[in-house]
């Protein structure tokens, strides 16, 4: 980024993700009046259950490599949209704690919703985490691994 | 006698569920395995893992890699299960 | 609402927009792990000339109640989302304040996306308000007030 | 001579704009014109508004109405200017 006010950040945390702080790095450009903000929060209940705790595990030198990679290619797609943050987090979680905040900021409205969507949804489907849920009941699986389909390769 | 393949030292990373069937999370091993496919699959047989290739990606030295690519000696191998990020 | 633990809320105001305090309302019900939030800020730039100041006036009455109207209307569109908040300020602001904040919050992202999306569509269309920007020339004058088209009526 | 039109008393508000060239927020006035579309027009010529009424929205009592409504005694009328909330 040559603007030194814009936001590049895409990062594998595992300590709080903190989106109060977050939401003011997008907020140093001025020019930038449109900020469109995703928090992914564990849920209570999941599959009809109730939940008492995610483990993120991640492989993080790829996933960051990688999750570096969508960023750019939203800056690429929304050409408006000139500062843009992704961090994922890791470890042990438990229901209404942030998981993953997506933010993006331009001019205008419209590349930001879009440019904020694109990243979740490539952050879904694309980097190399992985979560193990556990019930209340004491039942614990791994979300996704046997069922959804593997990461299309580059 | 046919040519003997060559003997190649990789160290192999696992993660999530087969991090939890292997028991482990990082191995170096010797393989004489041609491809990352050939890998996986001397691997799943000896280990028993759940999970089919063609539900894996798989990376190496960090990068994304094809199934087809051959085993370069030295590299880090990752079979990466289906993921479940967000 | 019949959760206690879901949020609903439109509102104009003149004091200063807590973003932060506002998306802890959202984030109560921890069966709502898709939080999307738009915040509209006042940028330093508007049709190539430098601004000083914004001031928003409304029509606060008929604002609040089709304010209300467009948060049920998103609540029965996207049936999965269960709190919704838009807070729209007034008086004067400069570049870099919050003028909008809407946050929709849904147990999946897509419906989350989507309702922020309605909102805000529908408060700058529908909603009696209006902006008199003043650039860093003295030159001022009322934003649209010619140009657009009116308020489509009911 | 023909029927005298009734007067009605009503409260007009102006706002952004149409307050501006009015020079005033609240005025109560007495009106002879029947809809609302015929009083925006007296107002209009009366005061210079740079405004047309097709450009514009209009209220009734804190209710978004339609030109062709009926003026009601003691009601509060809005000329609406183009909105530009956000």
């Amino acid at each position: 980024m040559t603007n030194i006010d814009t936001s590049f950040n895409f990062e594998i945390r595992k300590s709080k993700i903190d989106a109060q702080s977050l939401s003011e790095d997008l907020r140093t450009d001025k020019g930038l009046g449109g900020i469109v903000i995703f928090e992914g929060r564990v849920r209570n209940q999941s599959e009809g259950k109730e939940v008492l705790k995610l483990e993120y595990e991640s492989y993080k030198e790829l996933a960051e490599s990688e999750g570096k990679k969508i960023l750019k290619e939203a800056l690429a797609k929304y050409a408006q949209v000139k500062s843009v943050i992704c961090i994922h987090g890791e470890g042990e979680m438990e229901p209404g704690d942030l998981a993953v905040w997506v933010g993006a900021a331009s001019p205008h409205r419209d590349e930001a919703f879009q440019a904020c969507r694109y990243v979740i949804e490539a952050v879904k489907h694309r980097l190399p985490i992985w979560k193990k849920e556990t019930f209340k009941t004491g039942e614990a699986h791994w979300v996704n691994c046997r069922e959804h389909h593997a990461i299309p390769c580059n | 006698m046919s040519a003997q393949a060559p003997i190649k030292h990789i160290k192999v990373r696992y993660f999530a569920l087969l991090r939890e069937e292997r028991g482990l999370d990082l191995e170096e091993i010797d393989t004489t395995a041609h491809t990352l496919e050939q890998l996986y699959k001397e691997l799943a047989n000896r280990y028993r893992f759940s999970l089919e290739a063609n539900s894996l990606a798989v990376s190496q030295d960090d990068n994304f890699a094809a199934w087809g690519d051959s085993i370069k000696d030295g590299s880090t191998i990752v079979f990466i299960p289906p993921v479940a990020g967000g």
